[in-house]
């Protein structure tokens, strides 16, 4: 019989993390430079979850899931940050799981889920094309009904791991209805080892590969691959997102950046100069507030309540406090500021240039800062158009 | 849009809401500052009146000075309102103050006097303890003060004063008559519409029975006075920044230009969201002080209200400069309320510590620890 | 035989309008806080210039100006902010003579420009309205003609110093083809003892009473009284902005607002705060730099060439700046920046919040810096519609 | 659109222009750049050689030492013209830097084979003497230099290295030749492509003759040198600046989200515009700094120096910033050119001092007038 995880106490819980942290967790993968690591990377961990039923917090306990609410969710991803663990691939448990959970066929779930838990399926997510970004309506990758298949043909960009995964969830263009442009969209799961399907990673400003290109031609898709009603898409691939939306606010990164500036700054004695302080006096009341923030909208949840369009606030605020506070970290550096390699303060090492191109980022991903200020302005502020 | 967000289980923040709009109804904030300052005067005694009567001059005051002994809470939901409503007597600066140093003050008739005509609104009780030095002299059968204070409010109006005197042992409170002898007072205008005095004592005589709080006890309250007084201007901040944010949303949304109403350009709607994210932040960070000042006294509620009042006189002030921006040529009058709200939030940004004061007020007590 | 001021060295020039201003101008009017004195406070001043012919430095000399080029002119500008001069009632000397000069009929001249030079005729400008501020287009005043004179009927709005005027030069509407709407505006001079003016002060932030309400009831103007053609007034308008358009990105109120935050910082001992030097620091090489720019300009004109739309950008970095810095004082201020009076500082006084509340108003006047950086989206980048 | 603006009476400063787009049209700045980075090199020594023969590695070098013995005013324009192609070979910090010491250095065979070989191209002389400390000790027939420098360009391709060594007398700069004994080599990634040298003396052995410059002039020299080389990285940032604005307009007028070009909606076209006008301010500053540098090396052309080089790595900096964000998730790769501006920007704005360092350089030269 399985615990009823969201009946614990929230520090019994902590502590069961923790513990299945250590146990499974290698301490070379704690607390990772690399943002995004491969499948491969992390696989033990990945798998060492699996096993003690912690892989999936959001799925319910019948398909192998914690069950958990948004309350002990937020924790799961707290304690996540807080004791280092690895970002795993987690397209598959964050989205594939919970749309086929939501609208999929028996058989899509029957089939799916115990292989995304079991990791033989490694998933990645084609959404954003070349000439749809922030206007992901206008996408033109097309699937044509033959027989009892699709024909898909097409382009997705910025696939975060697609040259590591083997499955991929895709919108495609399935009428050309121009009138209703979100209309005529529809998911379709696709196996990436069919023929016609090509991958090219894209090295970033990093120098990372965590994102590629892939390609589809004349892909045959078997037609029960369709999540969801055909043309309804959009709504398919919308209802997922969920509470998860908080997460993109979280004050995770610019955290880990603070951490990064102070200790540059103790090992500069710059502490010690008041110009300094009063800079680093601003970001720190900055990430505190943010703090406050995040949690005025983590309590919504954890107390039932569902997330209004407000919370893009925190995304717009996280990501801009996360790139202020890696610009000072390379002010502080002076001359080592032309490094590429991390800087070297004492025995430790900072990697300063590594999370100010990081920062540049999340500003645009997940719907650009511009974006997220067009949807405050009409969705909470009501202004006219 | 943005406002402080508590469990309110038995409706008492509703009802304090309630009566502030109630209030402003008879009294528009706007109207009031303007006719305070028009006279010259540095209080609307009717005003004050008013809202003693409507119980917040002694909202947090104990029961047993005749208060009602309310707390954290209830005091940022009602400055919060005031904010708002632009209702600029000094709730924070003198009921919230006074409040914290009476419930901590030992049993004495001089401070029961005093409170109790706070509570009442039949004595305007002026604070001269910040911006200036008095020194205290211990002689035959009480105290000779001598000094000066700045930025006094209500000194004009006041019936007594509550100066903070160096004494041998430490500073202490003591409660000095308005008009005896050797008192003097000149007066400025305040950005706000208001004068603020500034409190000259020449040798002035005070009984042994005016000590109201001695230099045992004084410092540690005075600092909890100083909280509390800083959390009150923290949420009235917050509000002024919520009102000024909402009158510029409905004069953008109603000022046509070039045949569209201009909240409807990009430009304008991103500056809006910017304003409205800023709001937010200061209402988040009101929300977390008090419930760090419910939670206890320690440091962390110390770092909480250091931030809250930071960030609330940050936001107010800058939203409301971009206010006026936006009103255009407009908001450059003197007959448009959107200046008042930026004078108003410059004067409560500018008491107990401007921001950048009190981050690094909360860097060093954090790095301290 | 008038002097040739353009031939006279600029340091014979400068010397000649120093003595003229020491001459001219008593000690109590220069340098004075108020930013727009009335007529009568400065009109010793005005006279004197007068009388020495000084008074109208771009008018030709057979008008009984100056006839300086814009290099001299640019130094005459200079000298006046430089030697304290209070700003005089200039919309006579300074757009009604040059639009007359440009447009006007001999019988226009011969009338208006001596009783400008006298100060027997005080003049202001009746450009926007209550729904034409940034949009002028707009504007609904209206002249119907009737007979030999026009009936003029609406309002104008920000009229400044309108109350201590007795002529008005105004936009008004002459027809109602909404097609072209910058088409059917008309500039008329209307002497305000007409039936029909009436005329209310606003006060401003900062207490005092620059600018004014005009209302037109059933007003006659004289049809002689039109300048330029009917219907084209919108081009006659424009036609005197000229050079002058400089001096609105001149950095002449932000070096005020310097000069008194360091006044306040030397009071203060601030300039021994590493943090406020800082901050300092930045507005000072701001206002560096913006010199550097206004001098590139400046040296356009000097050496006979024209303004581009790019001019622009001085008046939005200027405006900003003189706000920024307000604001840096005020925070400088403490808790006396809760004073509407001066601050006192020893023997002298810092106007903080004068200064602060004036600043409020650069940024929106003679085009918001909004409107400002559409022109130069447009006119500059050349950026799509 | 932004340029440097100088009266060109001759045609030098067009006939500059023209030839670093020559180069470019051979040489792109951004193939380069990634090449050398492919390689794991510190320089392009092709490239080099053809700067040479373009006379840019001597363009200030005095004619008596085989140089061009040109200006401020034609650096200027050649080093924005460098910036705009993205020519990353460090002419500021190489050929200026050393032109400038050559030129005052007293006459000496060492120091003219140095600058003869940096105008050729024959020697690539790496600069160490700073970010670091060299003792130097005389002994019987020269010095002995111990200590290690970082940060050095070059320092993996060079011939020679130029080590300032710190005398009995002072500083004074040694000609190190490559490759001899107790030289050692630690290298880093630099953000912009090349490879940094952190490099080690260890008991070092140089002649009599190494020694270039004494240190009876070395302060004052290396003071003009570090200005000469500021100003010049100022150019090139600006001109990094203006192609990075320049490379965003092109990017944002043809990208079409919600059918339009994304330059056409308002809150796109302030950013630029705001873009526009920091690059106009810097290159306004770089123009104010070469104008004051060719009236004089006063107080007035260093006060010109430290402004023109704050403003354009500012400006730089930022401006790529905003050109990355605006090139969305497509600036986040590094196939596309806009992430090198950016990364070459933080490179020259950190050499010889960040914003803030030279700001307050500036206010306290100023001030202590």
């Amino acid at each position: 019989m399985a615990t009823d995880w969201n009946a614990v106490s929230d520090d019994d819980f902590r502590q069961a993390f923790a513990r299945l942290v250590e146990d499974c967790c290698p301490p070379e993968l704690r607390f990772m430079r690399k943002q995004r690591p491969t499948f491969d990377e992390v696989a033990v961990f990945y798998h060492g979850l699996a096993e003690a039923g912690w892989l999936a917090p959001t799925w319910p306990v019948e398909h192998g899931g914690m069950g958990l609410g948004p309350a002990k969710h937020m924790i799961y991803v707290e304690e996540w940050g807080r004791l280092g663990g690895p970002r795993i691939p987690d397209h598959g448990i964050g989205l594939v799981g919970p749309l086929l959970i939501e609208h999929g066929t028996e058989e899509q779930k029957a089939f799916h889920l115990p292989r995304i838990l079991s990791g033989e399926h490694v998933w990645c997510q084609g959404y954003s094309e070349p000439n749809a970004g922030s206007d992901l309506a206008s996408l033109r990758t097309a699937a044509v009904r033959d027989g009892d298949a699709f024909v898909v043909n097409g382009q997705k960009i910025w696939t975060t791991l697609a040259h590591c995964a083997n499955w991929i969830f895709v919108l495609v263009r399935t009428s050309r209805d121009e009138k209703v442009r979100q209309k005529g969209i529809t998911v379709l799961l696709v196996d990436m080892r069919s023929p016609g399907v090509r991958v090219r990673p894209i090295a970033n400003l990093r120098g990372e590969t965590d994102f590629c290109e892939v390609f589809f031609d004349d892909v045959r898709v078997p037609a029960e691959n369709v999540v969801g009603e055909i043309d309804q898409g959009w709504t398919v691939a919308k209802s997922v997102l969920g509470h998860e939306r908080i997460f993109l606010g979280a004050p995770t990164r610019p955290e880990i950046a603070m951490e990064r500036l102070e200790k540059l700054a103790r090992a500069r004695g710059a502490f010690d100069d008041p110009a300094f302080l009063s800079r680093y006096a601003k970001l720190r009341l900055d990430l505190y507030d943010l703090g406050s923030a995040f949690e005025r909208h983590a309590r919504i949840l954890r107390e039932g309540g569902e997330l209004g369009a407000d919370v893009s606030m925190l995304k717009i605020f996280t990501t801009e406090l996360y790139q202020r506070i890696t610009e000072e970290t390379l002010a502080l550096a002076g001359e080592d500021a032309r490094l590429f390699d991390d800087i070297a303060t004492g025995n430790d090492r900072v990697d300063a240039m590594n999370l100010f191109l990081d920062a540049r980022a999340p500003a645009i991903f997940g719907g650009s800062n511009e974006i997220q200020r067009n949807i405050l302005a009409k969705a909470v502020l009501r202004l006219p158009s | 849009m943005p406002q402080l967000h508590f469990d309110d289980g038995d409706g008492t923040l509703e009802m304090l809401r309630d009566s502030v709009a109630a209030l402003a109804a008879h009294h528009p904030g706007a109207a009031s500052l303007r006719a305070r300052r028009e006279a010259g005067a540095d209080m609307d005694r009717e005003l004050w009146g008013a809202m003693a009567e409507a119980g917040w001059t002694g909202l947090m005051l104990s029961e047993a000075l005749g208060g009602s002994g309310l707390g954290p809470r209830e005091q940022a939901v009602l400055s919060e309102a005031l904010g708002r409503a632009l209702i600029c007597e000094p709730v924070a600066g003198s009921a919230v103050f006074l409040s914290t140093l009476f419930n901590g003050a030992p049993d004495n008739a001089e401070g029961a006097r005093l409170a109790s005509g706070l509570a009442d609104g039949s004595l305007i009780v002026a604070r001269a303890w910040r911006n200036g030095t008095v020194q205290a002299r211990a002689d035959g059968d009480g105290f000779t003060l001598s000094g000066a204070v700045a930025h006094v409010d209500q000194a004009q109006g006041a019936t007594d004063f509550l100066v903070m005197g160096q004494c041998e042992g430490g500073p202490a409170f003591f409660s000095v008559p308005a008009g005896i002898s050797g008192l003097g007072l000149d007066l400025q205008r305040s950005v706000d519409g208001a004068l603020l005095g500034t409190l000259r004592l020449d040798g002035c005589h005070v009984p042994a029975t005016g000590l109201v709080i001695g230099p045992d006890i004084c410092a540690p309250l005075l600092e909890r006075a100083v909280a509390a007084t800083r959390l009150a201007l923290a949420a009235e901040l917050a509000g002024i920044a919520a009102q000024a944010l909402q009158a510029t949303i409905d004069y953008t949304t109603t000022r046509i230009q070039f045949g569209k109403p201009i909240a409807s350009f990009q430009a304008i709607q991103h500056r809006l969201v910017d304003m409205w994210s800023d709001a937010e932040l200061a209402f988040a960070a009101v929300n977390n002080a008090v419930e760090e000042a419910e939670a206890g006294e320690g440091r962390a509620a110390a770092l909480a209200i250091l931030a809250a009042k930071a960030r609330a006189g940050d936001a107010a002030v800058s939203i409301c400069r971009r206010a006026v921006h936006l009103h255009g040529a407009m908001g450059f009058t003197d007959e448009c309320d959107i200046g008042l709200f930026l004078k108003r939030a410059i004067s409560l940004n500018a008491m107990l510590g401007q921001p950048e004061e009190l981050r690094l007020a909360f860097v060093n007590l954090e790095r301290a620890a």
